[in-house]
């Protein structure tokens, strides 16, 4: 479903992302882990598109997206949980999860100032699909609480639903679980396996190994902004060079 | 010493913390849990002078720093100039000490800080809290967005710190497993309200708390 | 040849003038994150104070620093109304010194009248390489030259430019490691009064000042600030000298009447191409 | 509930008063509205979609040209006030393609100097009549109907009020709406959801631009002259003012705002004026007492007037309802 | 007092109102507060010689904030009340208000200099300024009498007055023999003119007429000084003011300006053009510490031809006073006016001087010293 192919993508000479090749298959999740500053949130932010790599090609449903803007690949079915919590200021919760629907629905300007049939539709489909979005990450008694005023735990949670009121076919979470205490921890890990068993395509980016451990099919690790170690994760906590480079001093 | 005697601070007319009474002695490590939402931040906040008590009284001997939720940076600074301006108060300017600790920040030391990575930018606001040389550290989410190994090295420093120094620490940490094993006492917070304290052995023997905080997905 | 380096000589010199008005526009922005919409205020209040002490029968010198000083307390003053008040937004602080601009209008012209005044500088001119320039002209490029070489070095090299760099980029960051962030304002407002001061008094000679000049000297040193993206000293100065140079060369060489479109056209051109090399992620990454 | 009657009876009254107005009375209500259609399209752009357009007159400066162009061309007036808002729009689009991609203060400073430069220009073509400007504007007409009286000219200020009104509302409150807020904020994560950040930022710029225009072109038709002159680059600022006075990100904050601001200035000139008052009187009274209303108000009222009006009465209600269990 | 009944005694009691509408604040505040100034001066001593018809004069005064809408709003407040109208300065107001006041059949004393207002002829509208076109003219006799063959000239193209005094100096230039070598505009808010003089200086021009009001009056002309530049610097008439020549202060000395003949009273003859000027300059001067400069002086001169064409028309009657003034024949601080029904800026050339700056003040060249004597001996 996805193919990245010999990506990088350096910063004023600095290598973030170096030659990265990584597949994902239809209905995998798969985990992508390594130290802090490893090039993890450069790799998500050229898989979406907010960066352009320096060289390398990213294909998305069999079709090559490396120069398409971030909006027309979320069009295709990508849908990011960025790392830090980005929420739409002046928005009610429940607005903030709408706005996910944006790409798959079409009332414009036009039918909207209107009022045309086809936005009164639109309206009452994406209300009902974010009212089961926040239901799903147990957000639906806050629908109607300014956004901004939210404790970050929350925040967090709303931005997971508002990629899942896009119905993506490619979810890329990038540290969903950090800040979240034990029992919402259990919470969120419960609802990616239901994602997953939805079909659902995952890319996950996590520092509890535990977390990881529980919910990938495969691990990649990157390390310096290179691919060190790729396979289950059976496989690759027994990884030496894994094992050296991120998990050794914590075991 | 931190003490807090009947707080109460309010945003406009929510109020989020009611009514808080607690103690950390000198030297001593205690955690805060609590989930989302419960005021923890408000709480780190209200101790470092940031927002201003309705009522009650708080008291702190000596220096306090505060490592913020959210990393909190200046963006626009070098990784040097941020570390640096951590001394305002204590009047120290020279970092090195810090670049020993975390020798990562010493590669990083001329990039913008707004560019670092999550986990970088959590080490510099560590640093950053360590150049004021504080007698007292209130650290509002430590392990967020650190790799395990990086968590580790910062904990067994904090402890470090704490028995060479008799730095005080008051620690807000979702990772309850990780609080336990490095404070002695611990307090939980849910929706404003202290609920429960206690030594750490015993709360984690408590069913509720454990369920809460240490259960499900750490295995 | 030797009309060219007059176009560029006394191009320089305008955008010296227009960089001075800007670098109390940046200085105010670095530290509070305000558009001080009052920065022209400042100069003018500054001009008609050394009008008035000049006709007085103080000498030079004295009257200019005196003007330079009253034009600091009208920065800090500004700057109380504008930041003083906690909770109050940069777009809140905007529409104040928008205001405090059209109160000091009005105190003015209570005081002195609504008429333009001026104020004698430096007589004469200098011949180099051909070129003839105003003797204040050359003033006003040395003290340029200088409080640029001092800001730069201020906010790039010391600890206290740095502490009030911070209160801008993070101001509760900057509460967090202690800094006094509204202190730090209030410094910065002075500092900026300070500078719109000296270029009031540099300007003064050059061009006639009255109660309303602030529009017209705003605006220029607004478009040379937003060039240095309102924080950077240096580039805001490229940009005023951008300015000034295009506007003469424009007159020089055959377009006086579109000086003003040729010179901002240009400015719009080149920010545009730096934007476009900026992707949307760096910007927001702050 | 509440918001419908009130909204209702504001509809209803402000419909009535033109009956009753004087011709000055008439001169400041017009001026009024037309203020406030233009400020509504500020508030779309800035409080809604954050983008800055200090260059907001130069919109109002193109529907007034436009429509005047048309109707001294003997085109049928109606057809130049229908003009008056697409050329904006249109210019809007060319002119926003480029400086679009500047955000925040570049684009506050670009919009500035397109204002700038397009009246400087206007001042010196020929065909938009150089610094003079155009004179002799036939008066508006739709057929054989000819407005004469300022009484019209209410009408027909109020009826382009209530039409920009309209499509706001629906706008803000729907999906297209929900976008702009969106990227507001943030235009990564608003690109994330899927929205083309670019072209939305074009099309509520160029829609700010169409509400100046009509505005510009009942401008044009009621004082039956236009010049640079009309449009100084402060014009501009005036509205962000009154949008930022009446409440940024609320629909009516705008036209509270626009009428709080109109309605102190006309004041102040009258009391100014007086016979008896000292020579500096108008100037001191009308700048001193205008930045002094400005300053506490946006001091003391940060959220603007009408947020903070609507916030007490809610505020009262509630304690009522509190009291009546 | 309805209880009067609509005729008789009570009409005597009304005052008489004028309404005033000015710029007093925005750009044109400096020019619109001295036009009220020397309107309210106008208006003191009409009524302390007992006012007009037996009636006291009264004033009705506006803002217009110097812009043409704020122009209509104040015009739509008074024109209720008032029985004529003094109006503005700023151009762009005078022409907004303009064909509001000829629909209501307003007689309007304009105080803008644009030509515009006069072409076509529009019944109730009259100019008091000269228009800049008579400065153009009265510099090209000047020029002329001088012998200069070829000048240059520099003007303001962001100003009405200066673009259109360009214009008749353009099309007048070929009447008088003489060539404009050299034709530079600039902006109103240029700063640097060297660009101006090196192109000046590299031309054959004979002499340097410059167009421009305000600041820029100033800054070119010590740039000019500076510059070292020896071709002649001829200034219009919107120097000829204290407001030019104390920041000139000594690098005026010999420049030649232009001024209205109100400025130079003092270097007239005596006669009846000296005394109306002195009727003005003195009391003006005495309240408000300065000579009146140009703006004041069409004020006042507006206010007498006002005062006048009342008095003629012998009643507030509109139609009669705009006929009065139709066959105005009176001589102002701005000299005579003659307005008739083909001419409703009714000053000619003749009552423009050309100075010299000498020790700080406006002294008459020689030749125009001559022509003043005639023209205003001719007045008696
Ligand atoms: N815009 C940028 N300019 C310069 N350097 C950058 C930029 N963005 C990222 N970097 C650098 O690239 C490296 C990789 O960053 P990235 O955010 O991808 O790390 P990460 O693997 O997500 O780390 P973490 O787990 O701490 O979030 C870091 O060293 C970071 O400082
Ligand atoms: N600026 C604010 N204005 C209004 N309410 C606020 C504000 N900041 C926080 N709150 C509210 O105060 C309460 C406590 O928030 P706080 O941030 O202290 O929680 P927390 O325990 O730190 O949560 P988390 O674990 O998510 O960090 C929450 O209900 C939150 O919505
Ligand atoms: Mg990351
Ligand atoms: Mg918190």
């Amino acid at each position: 479903m996805l193919e990245v192919t010999g990506v990088s993508r350096s910063f004023g000479g600095v290598y973030a992302v170096r030659d990265v090749s990584l597949n994902v298959a239809d209905g995998e999740t798969c985990a992508v882990i390594g130290p802090n500053g490893a090039g993890k949130s450069t790799l998500f932010n050229l898989i979406t598109g907010h960066l352009a790599a320096d060289s390398g090609r990213i294909s998305f449903l069999g079709r090559r997206v490396d120069r398409l803007p971030p909006h027309r690949r979320a069009r295709l079915g990508m849908s990011i949980v960025f790392q830090a919590a980005r929420v739409f200021h002046g928005m009610t919760v429940r607005e903030n999860v709408m706005v996910g629907a944006h790409g798959r629905t079409r009332a414009g300007f036009v039918s909207a100032a209107l009022r045309l049939p086809r936005h009164r539709g639109d309206e009452r489909e994406i209300g009902a699909a974010a009212d089961d979005a926040l239901e799903r990450v147990g957000l639906a008694e806050w629908a109607d609480r300014p956004a901004d005023r939210l404790p970050i735990g929350q925040q967090r949670a709303l931005q997971l639903a508002r990629a899942l009121c896009a119905r993506p076919r490619l979810l890329l979470l990038d540290e969903p679980a950090s800040g979240l205490r034990g029992e919402e921890r259990e919470r969120l890990a419960t609802l990616v396996e239901e994602l997953r068993a939805d079909g659902l395509t995952i890319l996950l980016i996590e520092h509890d190994v535990a977390f990881v451990t529980r919910l990938a099919d495969r691990i990649v690790v990157l390390d310096l902004g290179q691919v060190i170690a790729d396979g289950p994760p059976a496989e690759v906590r027994a990884d030496p060079l894994v094992l050296a480079a991120y998990l050794g001093q914590a075991s | 010493m931190i003490d807090v005697q009947d707080l109460v601070v309010s945003y406009g007319t929510a109020t989020a913390l009611d009514h808080v009474t607690l103690t950390v002695g000198k030297g001593e490590m205690v955690a805060l849990l609590g989930p989302n939402g419960a005021g923890k931040s408000t709480l780190a906040n209200t101790l470092a002078g940031l927002l201003r008590p309705a009522s009650g009284s708080v008291r702190i001997d000596g220096r306090l720093a505060l490592i913020p939720e959210g990393r909190q940076l200046f963006p626009d600074l070098s990784v040097a100039d941020n570390l640096a301006l951590g001394g305002w108060r204590s009047g120290r300017r020279d970092p090195s000490a810090v670049y020993e600790l975390l020798p990562r920040l010493a590669e990083l030391a001329g990039r913008r800080a707004g560019v670092l990575s999550g986990g970088e930018q959590q080490m510099v606001a560590f640093g950053r809290a360590l150049m004021s040389e504080p007698d007292a550290l209130v650290v509002d989410e430590l392990s967020l967005g650190l790799a395990p190994g990086v968590t580790a090295d910062l904990a067994a420093h904090l402890a470090e710190l704490n028995r060479s120094r008799g730095l005080t620490v008051l620690l807000i940490e979702q990772n309850a497993r990780l609080a336990f094993d490095l404070c002695s006492r611990a307090y939980v917070l849910e929706s404003g309200r202290l609920v429960t304290e206690g030594e750490c052995a015993r709360l984690a023997d408590d069913p509720r708390v454990a369920g809460a905080y240490l259960g499900g997905a750490i295995t | 040849m030797s009309a060219f380096l007059t176009y560029l000589l006394n191009g320089l010199a305008v955008g010296c003038a227009i960089a001075l008005i800007a670098s109390g526009l940046v200085t105010i922005h670095r530290v509070t994150g305000v558009v001080n919409f009052a920065q022209g205020t400042f100069a003018v209040v500054a001009g008609l104070c050394t009008s008035s002490l000049l006709g007085l029968g103080f000498p030079h010198g004295l009257s200019e620093v005196a003007a330079v000083l009253a034009a600091a307390l009208a920065g800090l003053l500004t700057g109380l109304a504008a930041i003083g008040r906690p909770g109050t937004t940069p777009l809140s602080s905007l529409i104040v010194t928008l205001g405090v601009g059209v109160l000091a209008y009005a105190v003015e012209i209570v005081l002195w009248g609504d008429q333009p005044r001026s104020a004698p500088g430096l007589a004469g001119s200098v011949v180099i390489a051909g070129a003839r320039i105003q003797t204040q002209h050359l003033l006003v490029i040395g003290v340029t030259a200088a409080t640029f070489a001092l800001l730069a070095f201020f906010f790039g090299r010391t600890y206290l430019g740095k502490a009030l760099t911070a209160c801008a980029s993070n101001p509760y960051a900057a509460r967090v490691v202690g800094i006094d962030v509204r202190r730090m304002g209030l410094l910065a407002f002075a500092l900026g009064g300070l500078l719109g001061g000296i270029a009031g008094v540099l300007v003064t000679p050059l061009r006639p000042i009255s109660f309303d000049t602030d529009v017209t000297l705003i605006v220029n040193a607004f478009a040379a600030a937003v060039f240095g993206a309102l924080t950077r000293p240096v580039i805001a100065l490229v940009g005023a000298l951008l300015l000034g140079v295009a506007e003469t060369m424009a007159a020089g060489y055959g377009y006086g009447s579109h000086q003003l479109e040729i010179a901002l056209g240009l400015m719009i051109v080149v920010m545009i191409v730096q934007a476009s090399r900026r992707t949307t992620l760096s910007q927001e990454s702050a | 509930m509440i918001r419908i009657v009130a909204g209702l009876l504001a509809a209803a009254v402000t419909l009535a008063l033109p009956a009753v107005l004087d011709d000055s009375a008439l001169a400041v209500y017009i001026l009024l509205g037309l203020a406030a259609i233009v400020t509504v399209g500020v508030s779309l752009l800035m409080g809604y979609a954050g983008q800055v357009s200090l260059g907001q007159g130069a919109f109002y400066a193109i529907g007034a040209y436009t429509a005047a162009l048309l109707a001294l061309g003997g085109v049928p007036p109606v057809a130049g006030l229908v003009a008056a808002p697409v050329v904006a729009a249109a210019s809007a689009l060319v002119i926003g393609v480029p400086l679009l991609r500047l955000r925040g203060h570049h684009l506050a400073f670009a919009t500035l100097a397109m204002q700038l430069i397009l009246l400087s220009l206007a001042g010196q073509l020929e065909f938009t009549g150089g610094d003079i400007g155009l004179q002799a504007i036939p008066q508006f007409s739709i057929g054989s109907f000819e407005a004469e009286s300022a009484v019209a000219y209410a009408y027909l200020t109020w009826g382009g009020l209530a039409l920009v009104l309209l499509i706001t509302h629906n706008v803000i409150t729907s999906r297209p709406g929900r976008a702009l807020r969106a990227l507001a904020t943030s235009e990564t994560a608003a690109a994330s959801s899927g929205i083309p950040v670019g072209r939305y930022k074009l099309v509520v710029f160029a829609l700010s631009a169409a509400f100046a225009g009509l505005a510009g072109g009942i401008y044009c038709f009621y004082t039956g002259y236009v010049a640079p002159g009309s449009f100084p680059v402060l014009i501009s600022i005036q509205y962000i003012v009154m949008a930022v006075v009446g409440g940024l990100g609320t629909l009516w904050g705008a036209v509270v705002g626009a009428a709080a601001i109109t309605l102190l200035v006309q004041g102040l000139d009258g009391l100014a004026t007086l016979p008896g008052m000292p020579s500096y009187a108008p100037s001191v009274l009308s700048y001193a007492v205008y930045a002094l209303v400005l300053i506490v108000v946006v001091l003391f009222l940060p959220q603007g007037l009408l947020p903070a009006v609507s916030e007490r009465f809610s505020r009262r209600r509630r304690v009522r309802e509190e009291r009546a269990r | 007092g309805g209880g009067d009944g609509g005729g008789g005694g009570s009409g005597g009691q009304d005052p008489i109102k004028i309404g005033l509408i000015v710029s007093l604040t925005g750009n044109y505040t400096p020019l619109g507060s001295e036009d009220k100034k020397a309107v309210e001066l106008a208006v003191e001593q009409v009524n302390q010689q007992g006012g007009l018809l037996g009636r006291k004069v009264e004033l009705i005064t506006r803002d217009d904030k110097t812009a043409p809408d704020q122009g209509i709003v104040a015009y739509n407040q008074i024109k209720g009340e008032i029985d004529a109208l003094i109006g503005p300065v700023f151009s762009n107001s005078a022409l907004a208000i303009e064909p509001l006041a000829q629909r209501d059949k307003m007689p309007y004393l304009s105080l803008a200099p644009a030509q515009e207002q006069v072409e076509p002829i529009k019944s109730y509208i009259f100019v008091t300024p000269a228009l800049s076109s008579m400065y153009a003219e009265r510099f090209l006799q000047y020029i002329q009498a001088e012998g200069i063959k070829t000048i240059a000239v520099a003007w303001d193209s962001k100003s009405a007055y200066s673009v259109s005094g360009h214009k008749a100096m353009v099309e007048l230039a070929p009447k008088y023999g003489v060539t404009i070598a050299v034709d530079e505009p600039y902006e109103t808010t240029t700063s640097d003119f060297s660009p101006v003089f090196t192109h000046v200086r590299d031309s054959d021009a004979e002499a340097l007429v410059f167009w421009g009001s305000g600041a820029p009056g100033v800054t070119a002309a010590k740039q000019y000084k500076a510059s070292g530049l020896k071709t002649p610097l001829f200034l219009t008439g919107s120097q000829a003011s204290k407001l030019w020549l104390e920041p000139m202060g000594d690098a005026a000395e010999g420049m030649i300006v232009q001024s209205a003949i109100g400025v130079v009273g003092e270097h007239l003859p005596d006669g009846k053009q000296k005394q109306v000027i002195d009727q003005m300059a003195g009391p003006y001067e005495e309240k408000h510490g300065y000579p009146p400069p140009q703006f004041a002086q069409d004020g006042y001169s507006a206010s007498l031809l006002l005062f006048e064409a009342i008095k003629k028309a012998g009643s507030t009657d509109k139609t009669k006073i705009q006929q009065a003034l139709e066959t105005m024949d009176l001589i102002t601080p701005n000299g005579r006016f003659r307005y008739s029904p083909t001419d409703h800026s009714g000053l000619t050339p003749e009552y423009i001087s050309i100075n010299t700056v000498k020790n700080g003040e406006f002294v008459p060249t020689e030749w125009a010293k001559e022509q003043l004597a005639k023209t205003v001996s001719a007045l008696g």
